[in-house]
C-alpha cells in the first residue's frame, strides 16, 4: 500500500473499460451468432 | 425405522464390498502416501518450511484420494448395473443416498489413521495424543463434508464418459470451504493453537456438513428419477 | 389391496399414448397397451423396436415422454414405492456386485426389499436354480447363465404381481430355459402377470396367452402365439 | 421467426445508452478520488459487474429450484443463460479486479476476500455449465442443471465467510469511500446499465436454449397402420 495518492493510472483504467467493453461486445456477438445459426437449422 | 435399516444394509454391503476388494483401498492409501511424498519434493528439503505447510498437505492428499474412492464407489454399482437392481427395489432412494454417503465418509475416515502418521513422519511433526484425537475428529466431519455432495457428484456422472474430470472439476471448488477449515485446523494442532481458534474452523467444517448432507439428501431423489 | 374378482379388478398394466423420446429419435410411440391381470404377455420385435424401452417404462426406469399408464390401478408418479414393490424387471443386466457371493447378494436384495429371509430359505432357493453348492463364491467367477439364473431369483423373493422380463432366455443353456419356462408356467398358475420380451419365438409363443408385434416403436400385430409364428413366418 | 421490435431488445438498447452515459460521467465527469486518484474510476464499471453477477447468480438459483420442481423446458433455459451470463460478469469482474489490485497494491492478484470469492464463484459455474454439456437426454439434462446449480449456489455465502475467517489475520484491504455525489452518480447509472445488458443477453441465450431444444423436439412418428392379427378384446 502507499501512503500517498496514486498519480495517473489512466493506462489501467483505459485497460479495464476496454476489457469490460470488449468483453461484453464478444459475448453479445456469440448470441447474436448463436442465435442466428439455431434460426436457420 | 426402515428408512434407517434400509441404509444401513446398504452400508453394510459396501463395507462388505471394500473388504473383499482391498486392493482398492490400498491402491487409494498408496496413492495418498504418494501424494504425501511428491509434495515434500515440491517443498524441498527445507523441514520448517515443511513442517509448516504440513497440515495443508495432509488435507489435500486426503481430498485428492477422495475423488479416487468416491468414483470407485459408483464403478462398483455400474459395472453390472447394480444400482439399477437396488433401484428396482422398493427402496427409498434417500435411504440409497445415506447408505452411500455414510460408506464414503467412513472410508474416507478409513485414510486418515495411515496418511496421518505417514505425514507426521515425513514432515517431522511432533503430536501429542490429545492432538491426534482432536485431529480424527477434525478429519471426521471433513470426511461427512466431503463426502456429501461427493456422493451426489459420483452418482451423477458415474455414467458420463468424463467421470474422471468432471467430478474433480465440480466437487473441488465445491468443498473449498472444508479444504481450508481442514487445513487452518490441522496446521493449529500441529503448529500450535495460541489464540483457540480450532473451535471455530471445527463449527464450520461441521455447518458444512450439515447443510450439505440435508441439501443433497433432498436432490438425489430428482438426480436418479431416471435412473443413474 | 386389489379385488381378486377378475372382472373388476383394475388392468395389470394399462398405458395410453405412450411414447419416449431419446434426444431426436422416437423409441416409442402410440402405445396403447393393456395387459390384463394373470396373462402371460409377448412383446416380440426386432432389434430397437422398442420392447426395452416398454419394459423400463413400466418399471419406472424412464419417465414417459408422452401418455400416461397405471399399474394395477396406480400411477406411478403418485405411488413409486407401491409400483417398485407390485412388479419386478430382470433386464439385459445382470446387477450384481462380483465380489459378494451368491448368498450375500440375495440377502441384500431381500433386506432392502424389505423381506426377511432365513439362511436355509436362501440356500433353498439357490438350490432351485443349482447354485447351492456355489453359495459362498464371489459371483464375479460365475459363467454368464449362472449369473443370469441367480438374477432372475430375484423374480421369486420379491413375490411380486407383475413380473416383466427382458431377453429371459438369452445366456441360458436349454436347462435354464426349460426352468424359466417352468416358473412362468407357475408364475400363471398362481395368478401373477407376466410380460416377457424374447427373441426366442419357438419357446416364447408356446408360453404366452398373447403376443404382440413391434415395429419401429410401436404396437402394429396382436394375436395368439401360434398366429404370430404363421405371421413372423410369412412377412419377415 | 419473424424479425419484430421484442421488448429484450428495448432492454439492450436502453443498457447500451446508460452504459455510454454512466461511463462518460465516470470517466470524466466525476472527481478524481482523494486517494486512489484516476485508478478509482474503475470501480464504476467494476463495483456493477459485481453487483449484477451476484442478482444473476441468485437468479440462476431460483430459476433451478422452479425448473427442478415444473420440469419446464423453460425454467430450465432461464437458468442456463442465467448462469452463463453470470459467468461472462463474474470474469469480467475477476479481469477488473485483478487491473485494480495491480493499480493500487502493485500486484495482479490479492487474496482478497471479494476478488478470492469471485474466483471460485466462476469455477463452481463453469462447473454446472461443463456438467451440462456432457450430458445428452434433455430431461436428465435440465434436471442435473438445476441441481448442480443448487449445489453451487448455496457454497457461495460459506465460500465468503470461509475466506474471510482465512484472512482474518492479514489487514482487511480498504476501499474507497464514494462521498462525492457525482462519484455515487455513475454507479448507480451503470449498475442498472450492466443489469439491463444482462436481462437482454439472458433473453438471447434463454432463446437459444429453447431454440435447440425445439430442434430437439421431433414430433412423434405418424401412427403406423395395425397390421392384422386377431383382437383379444
Amino acid at each position: 500500500m502507499t501512503d500517498g495518492v496514486i498519480v495517473g493510472g489512466w493506462s489501467y483504467v483505459v485497460a479495464a473499460y476496454s476489457i469490460t467493453a470488449a468483453g461484453l461486445a464478444v459475448y453479445a456477438w456469440s448470441l447474436v451468432h448463436r442465435r442466428r445459426k439455431t434460426e436457420l437449422e | 425405522m426402515s428408512l434407517l435399516s434400509q441404509a444401513m444394509t446398504v452400508v453394510r454391503k459396501d463395507l462388505l464390498l471394500e473388504w473383499r476388494g482391498k486392493g482398492r483401498l490400498i491402491s487409494v492409501l498408496l496413492f495418498g502416501v504418494v501424494t504425501l511424498l511428491l509434495f515434500s519434493f515440491a517443498v524441498g528439503p527445507d523441514s520448517t518450511l515443511l513442517r509448516a505447510a504440513a497440515g495443508g498437505f495432509l488435507v489435500l492428499a486426503l481430498l485428492l484420494s477422495s475423488t479416487l474412492g468416491l468414483s470407485e464407489s459408483f464403478r462398483v454399482e455400474q459395472e453390472q448395473r447394480a444400482i439399477e437392481g437396488l433401484l428396482l427395489l422398493p427402496v427409498d432412494p434417500i435411504a440409497l443416498y445415506y447408505g452411500k454417503t455414510l460408506s464414503n465418509t467412513l472410508f474416507l475416515m478409513l485414510l486418515a489413521p495411515v496418511l496421518t502418521p505417514v505425514g507426521l513422519i515425513l514432515y517431522s511433526v511432533q503430536l501429542d495424543l490429545k492432538g491426534l484425537a482432536v485431529l480424527l475428529g477434525l478429519w471426521t466431519l471433513a470426511a461427512a463434508g466431503l463426502s456429501a455432495p461427493g456422493t451426489l457428484y459420483a452418482a451423477m456422472t458415474s455414467r458420463l464418459q468424463s467421470q474422471d474430470v468432471l467430478l474433480p472439476l465440480l466437487l473441488f471448488p465445491l468443498v473449498i470451504p472444508v479444504l481450508m477449515g481442514a487445513v487452518k485446523s490441522t496446521t493449529l494442532i500441529l503448529t500450535g493453537d495460541p489464540m483457540s481458534q480450532v473451535g471455530s474452523w471445527a463449527t464450520l467444517l461441521a455447518s458444512f456438513a450439515i447443510i450439505y448432507w440435508s441439501l443433497c439428501g433432498l436432490l438425489f431423489p430428482h438426480a436418479i428419477e431416471e435412473g443413474i | 389391496m386389489s379385488p381378486r374378482a377378475a372382472d373388476s379388478a383394475p388392468l395389470a398394466v394399462q398405458t395410453t399414448g405412450l411414447g419416449k423420446r431419446f434426444g431426436r429419435q422416437w423409441a416409442l410411440a402410440h402405445c396403447d397397451l393393456q395387459v390384463r391381470p394373470g396373462e402371460v404377455l409377448l412383446l416380440a420385435g426386432a432389434n430397437g423396436s422398442g420392447k426395452t424401452t416398454l419394459l423400463r417404462l413400466i418399471a419406472g426406469l424412464y419417465k414417459p415422454t408422452q401418455g400416461s399408464m397405471t399399474i394395477y390401478g396406480m400411477d406411478p408418479d403418485q405411488e413409486k414405492l407401491a409400483c417398485r414393490r407390485t412388479l419386478t424387471l430382470v433386464g439385459h443386466d445382470n446387477y450384481l456386485y462380483s465380489q459378494l457371493s451368491a448368498l450375500e447378494m440375495l440377502q441384500v436384495w431381500t433386506r432392502l426389499g424389505g423381506l426377511d429371509l432365513a439362511e436355509e430359505q436362501a440356500v433353498e432357493l439357490l438350490r432351485e436354480v443349482d447354485l447351492d453348492d456355489r453359495r459362498d463364491y464371489p459371483v464375479g467367477g460365475f459363467s454368464a447363465g449362472m449369473r443370469k439364473r441367480l438374477t432372475l431369483r430375484r423374480t421369486r423373493l420379491e413375490k411380486p404381481k407383475l413380473v416383466l422380463l427382458d431377453e429371459p432366455f438369452s445366456a441360458l443353456d436349454a436347462a435354464g430355459q426349460n426352468l424359466i419356462e417352468e416358473w412362468i408356467e407357475g408364475y400363471r398358475t398362481a395368478g401373477k402377470t407376466v410380460v416377457l420380451a424374447s427373441h426366442n419365438l419357438p419357446r416364447s409363443t408356446k408360453l404366452c396367452d398373447r403376443a404382440i408385434l413391434l415395429q419401429q416403436g410401436q404396437m402394429l400385430w396382436q394375436g395368439t402365439g401360434n398366429e404370430l409364428l404363421d405371421h413372423v413366418g410369412t412377412t419377415v | 421467426m419473424t424479425r419484430q421490435f421484442k421488448w429484450d431488445s428495448g432492454f439492450g438498447l436502453l443498457g447500451l445508452l446508460l452504459l455510454f452515459i454512466g461511463s462518460y460521467i465516470g470517466l470524466f465527469v466525476a472527481p478524481a478520488e482523494r486517494y486512489m486518484g484516476e485508478v478509482q474510476r474503475i470501480m464504476y464499471v467494476h463495483v456493477p459487474c459485481a453487483w449484477n453477477a451476484m442478482l444473476i447468480y441468485m437468479l440462476a438459483f431460483i430459476f433451478a429450484i422452479v425448473s427442478l420442481w415444473t420440469h419446464r423446458p423453460k425454467w430450465d433455459a432461464m437458468t442456463t443463460a442465467a448462469a452463463e451470463v453470470g459467468i461472462v460478469l463474474n470474469a469480467l469482474l475477476l479481469v477488473q479486479g485483478s487491473i485494480w489490485a495491480r493499480a493500487t497494491w502493485g500486484v495482479w492478484w490479492d487474496w482478497d476476500v471479494r476478488l478470492t470469492t469471485s474466483l471460485i464463484m466462476l469455477l463452481l459455474f463453469a462447473g454446472v455449465l461443463a456438467l451440462r454439456s456432457f450430458v445428452h437426454d434433455s430431461g436428465r439434462r435440465a434436471t442435473w442443471t438445476a441441481i448442480a446449480t443448487i449445489v453451487a449456489f448455496v457454497d457461495v455465502p460459506l465460500v465468503y465467510f470461509c475466506v474471510r475467517w482465512w484472512r482474518s489475520l492479514h489487514q482487511v484491504q480498504s476501499t474507497p469511500d464514494t462521498v462525492a455525489p457525482m462519484m455515487v452518480v455513475p454507479l448507480r447509472i451503470n449498475a442498472f446499465a450492466i443489469l439491463f445488458l444482462a436481462i437482454w443477453m439472458m433473453a438471447q441465450r434463454a432463446r437459444v436454449e429453447l431454440a435447440r431444444g425445439r430442434q430437439e423436439n421431433v414430433a412423434e412418428p405418424e401412427r403406423l397402420a395395425p397390421i392384422g392379427g386377431s383382437s383379444h378384446d
